[in-house]
């Protein structure tokens, strides 16, 4: 069993994402320990695009946060290095292709092996497209974690036939962002991924409520909350520490909601 | 030769550029226009009624016109324009427009949603939906909108809603950025309408296909009224929807020197230019892999040129194909350089060309002395010059308050 | 019915109207080119060059569209719009000024003179004068160079000098005085491109052959298409040209009901009009006997509309006669209705008309709903509305910063 | 012998212009009593016209100074009867076609008749167009007087046959205004003209120095100086009857250019 499958084995699995670099090259580092020592089952690490075209304005405005840090993908490798110094929890990058193709796909994932990144989760690689990187991937021993939508319909076999590490499930249509209502017809989606593969469900997208979490983990295997952290930085760049902290205990289910 | 027709393959493959590089929750309709174009491309209805409108809509076939003035003050090789300029809304967007709104018409949209940069994309979207009846959403750069608000209203008169788009720079690249998350979240009334020879598959095939009457009229005309193949064809590249139409049916034709001509804007060696297919490297964005203007840590980066519908920091892949097989050459053009070439055919020939077809006219002045009188160029004006106009005036340091 | 079609006399008669009232200095040059017009007019060299001309650089044949959109939410007859806004340079006033220049160069004459109101004559003739290597410079009133600078500047660029007339209004008028008092001066090498069917004889006459080209192309178009005659043509009216134009085919063809749409501005009760024909009376302008906005004292009054190219206080004898006749119909269309109907067919059929031709769009948006759907109109657009978006928009209150 | 051509009888034969109710009505009426005193055989008085496209810009001024002042055709009358109150100078009226026109011809000329007026110049009216207006004022003993260019060529004849009154000469190309090298060729047209009638030539535009005075009036039968007197006008609206008064003498030869 994989780093990343192990993850979902306990109650509540709970993933969170952060910008890397969001506000600060040390900040983050900080949040991302925040959040696995909160409770954090996997947390998700998005690498800063010029162009988030799958991302709504709350990590559009934290990715240029990052860059306004200064951050680069070989200095989100130095970050890493630092965070595995405090914490071994599973991480995964979130990623735009032409970062990942940029820095040369062999030599983004010797690194993802050299410390420790589990997988990577790149919006704009369909399964059409990703023959080219998950060879050179596994290789490395780094999953390629698909993306299933509610609009995928006769494409789910397809995608998640030999996936690794987790599936991320997109919640609703649209880009990431907090919304109130995710959508209830998961349940077929994931009765057909199930169907296929017996590689753990993460819904992503749009999740922001611990009862959405738990919701989640009722009829998948967990949940991702991205922008609900995100905004946390965005509130108080430097001082987010204890505001993730309690978040992610709630979505755990560890701390009551205030 | 025949593979160097680039005919692609299932997933939009031109050499190892193309594909389709996109969310999956687009995939599925991505799917579905694929399906429904390679159905109607074939379908005698369909084909009947894009034909129909293309002759008594868009006023086609467009004139090539035989530049008799300029010729002879070059003195080499004949020149014959390809006055895209003369289709109805003034450039060469509206061949494109039309086939994918027809399409998506028969898909059962009701609802087009469209990038531009300029407007000149926008507005011929605008123009065709309001034609159709179709509801029309355009997206379009805060800086672009500032720089363009005539064309702003231009859509909106042709009853369009124009959404201003203020994420990264603002311009063209941040609206296809704006109008994809659209997609994303409303697609099964939507088509989106890309502009050029972009995106992931099938649209730099399916907006080649649509531009392609481009040379196939040339072809036609010119052998009928010299019974000759043209020694060069020259285009300018933006997205590179022009210069695929104009260069198609004589990619075989091995006689025939294909000339790309991308905007370097203040010279490809500076940091002020557009000019992908020379200073770029391969990469993967939207939706496609092919050259982009990148920096170091692969973001994408900011390109300038001072003609609006050439600033775009990516390439069809197409062209990106064309370029490793050398089939088609690539030039860089100054904005200087474009500048001089838009007045110069205006004084030799009457004729006021959009400052991007003016950098292919840029490079028939350097080309057309080296030929022979008895050897042929075409060069592609893909739109007309009114939209300029300010510009240009602006660049040679006349202030006009209009 | 055969004088119906008005042949001239030979000094430019219509019924009482048209005439050479100019100064004698000019008489004999006006001569000599009425001997050069009815020589060449019926020159086969120069009829074909011409021909060729207007084929194969201004575009002819114009499109001959049926806006059935537009027909069916209207409710009535079927309505065409003939095209001229997709000739080159954007309207019907190139048809004229390529017979005259041409005419112009076989006379011997190496420099072109002429007016402008907004600037579509002016950019029209400054390009054909480019194409035939002609100098050129345009009188433009003052006011009209200052609201139409980049008009200014696109004469420029085609390289004609454009002299700013301040006396008067410094308005189209003025700047028609000025071209004739330059004319006066040097007439050697120069001739003067008369915009419109208007000024003394032949002027009148030659422009009209020169627009009936419209009419002509109408008559063969519809037949083909339907097998009929039109039962309605209607056309914008200024000095006349696009009208007549339009008009000339049909006027022994009694059941084609013939409409013209003058500019009424605010109203023609109101004094800000440009009604000629509905408020002006009989008087010696400009070289003819026509109609003519006054005062009570025969000074020429100030006229007004929100369409510069309508915004003449007179109009060409031919219309005055054709209106005593009672063969032609004319209406006046306010600003608020062409607005109105620039906005709607826009929305309907995607077409930005000039606002000028929106004057007849107008008429047409009242006479279809009239008519049965077997029964015809066609619409003459004479132009494109791209020169017109900004005015419209601050006419609708909205600030654009261009 | 009509009035007019009695004029012509004299010595340096000189008419002087003015344009009516330039600057003011009153003013007007002294200026052209004040050329008469000093011994213009002719005084022309212009009809202002909104469009005056056969004048340069010292007479169109002098047309905005009229207006401006309200000047009316039937002021013009007004006027006329207030000036044959003080001289019997013959007038003639400078006119654009329209004017008279639209005033009706018939009427005009009987006002003309009533007010002794001998003449009426009308730019915008080549012979082409004169049988429509020459009937009529012929009726009322009134002069139509043609106008002959240096471009008139073959035209000569058919423009000065029955002419009366005098015929306007115009002395080169363009409109009027003061020129210094007035055209040389007169002679030839003059002969020609001479050829047809015996009515007197009087030579007009760009005349503005007692030397072309008297030059034309060897070579023709007298001189038309326009601009010039308007100038003085020009120079100073309310004072002018002094500058006026010298340089008509000046220009008659009866007194020494300073
Ligand atoms: C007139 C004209 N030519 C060329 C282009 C460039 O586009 P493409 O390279 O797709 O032809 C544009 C884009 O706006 C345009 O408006
Ligand atoms: C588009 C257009 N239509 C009509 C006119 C009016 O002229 P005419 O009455 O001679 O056709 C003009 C004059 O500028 C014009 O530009």
């Amino acid at each position: 069993m994989t780093k990343l499958q192990e993850a979902f084995t306990g109650e509540n699995t709970f993933i969170g994402f952060t910008v890397a670099g969001d506000p600060s090259i040390e900040k983050s580092v900080e949040y991302v320990v925040a959040m696995a020592n909160a409770g954090a089952d996997v947390v998700e690490l998005g690498i800063p695009f010029s162009d988030p075209v799958a991302d709504g304005p709350v990590i559009q405005a934290a990715d240029l946060r990052a860059f306004a840090a200064g951050i680069t993908t070989d200095k989100i490798f130095e970050m890493v290095a630092t965070i595995r110094q405090q914490t071994d929890v599973p991480l995964v990058f979130l990623s735009y292709a032409n970062k990942i193709f940029d820095y040369g796909y062999d030599r983004f994932y010797q690194r993802c092996e050299e410390l420790d990144v589990s997988g990577t989760v790149i919006p704009d690689l369909p399964v059409e497209e990703r023959d080219e990187l998950v060879p050179i991937a596994q290789k490395h021993g780094v999953a390629v974690i698909p993306l299933v939508a509610p609009t995928s319909g006769e494409r789910v076999a397809k995608i998640v036939s030999g996936s690794q590490g987790f599936i991320y499930l997109v919640s609703s249509l649209g880009v990431t962002g907090m919304r109130d209502n995710v959508a209830n017809d998961l349940t077929t989606t994931i009765e057909k991924i199930k169907a296929v593969t017996d590689t753990p469900v993460a819904v992503g997208f749009g999740i922001h409520t611990p009862e959405q979490v738990k919701q989640m983990n009722q009829i998948a295997d967990g949940a991702i909350v991205g922008s609900g952290i995100v905004k946390l930085i965005e509130e108080q760049p430097n001082n987010a520490t204890d505001a993730i902290t309690k978040y992610v205990q709630e979505m755990k289910g560890l701390a009551q909601v205030k | 030769m025949q593979e160097m027709k680039s005919e692609t393959n299932q997933t939009g493959r031109f050499g190892e550029y193309g594909g389709q590089y996109i969310p999956e929750t687009l995939m599925s309709e991505i799917d579905r226009l694929t399906a429904a174009y390679n159905h109607y491309k074939n379908d005698p209805d369909f084909k009947a009624e894009l034909k129909d409108l293309l002759i008594n809509y868009a006023n086609r076939p467009s004139l090539l016109y035989h530049a008799k003035r300029m010729s002879a003050d070059l003195g080499g090789a004949q020149i014959y324009f390809k006055r895209e300029d003369l289709n109805h809304t003034g450039s060469h967007k509206i061949n494109n427009v039309l086939g994918q709104i027809l399409l998506a018409k028969r898909m059962g949209k009701t609802r087009i949603i469209a990038e531009t940069g300029a407007g000149q994309h926008g507005v011929a979207t605008a123009t065709v939906a309001a034609l159709m009846g179709m509801e029309c959403e355009i997206f379009m750069g805060k800086l672009d909108t500032e720089r363009q608000a005539l064309n702003v209203y231009r859509m909106e008169l042709l009853g369009a809603k124009v959404h201003a788009i203020s994420t990264g720079t603002g311009t063209l690249k941040d609206a296809v950025n704006a109008a994809m998350q659209e997609w994303t979240r409303r697609m099964d009334d939507t088509h989106y309408v890309i502009g050029s020879t972009m995106g992931p598959h099938p649209f730099p095939t399916m907006v080649r296909d649509f531009q392609s009457v481009i040379s196939k009229e040339i072809k036609a005309q010119l052998l009928q009224e010299t019974g000759k193949l043209p020694d060069a064809v020259v285009a300018c590249v933006g997205g590179g929807s022009n210069a695929i139409g104009a260069f198609y049916h004589f990619i075989d034709d091995s006689s025939v020197k294909l000339i790309g001509c991308e905007a370097a804007g203040k010279g490809i060696h500076t940091d002020q230019t557009a000019a992908t297919l020379e200073t770029g490297r391969i990469g993967i964005f939207h939706g496609m892999k092919s050259l982009f203007c990148q920096d170091d840590d692969g973001d994408i980066a900011p390109v300038y040129s001072i003609s609006a519908g050439l600033d775009y920091p990516g390439i069809g892949p197409e062209h990106a194909a064309l370029q490793a097989q050398k089939r088609v050459q690539y030039v860089g053009i100054t904005d200087d350089e474009a500048v001089d070439a838009f007045e110069y055919i205006a004084q030799t020939e009457g004729i006021v060309a959009a400052i991007e077809s003016s950098h292919a006219v840029a490079y028939v002045k350097k080309l057309a002395p080296t030929m022979r009188p008895d050897q042929i160029i075409v060069c592609n004006l893909s739109g007309r010059g009114d939209k300029d106009v300010a510009a240009i005036a602006r660049y040679r340091g006349v202030d006009l308050h209009d």
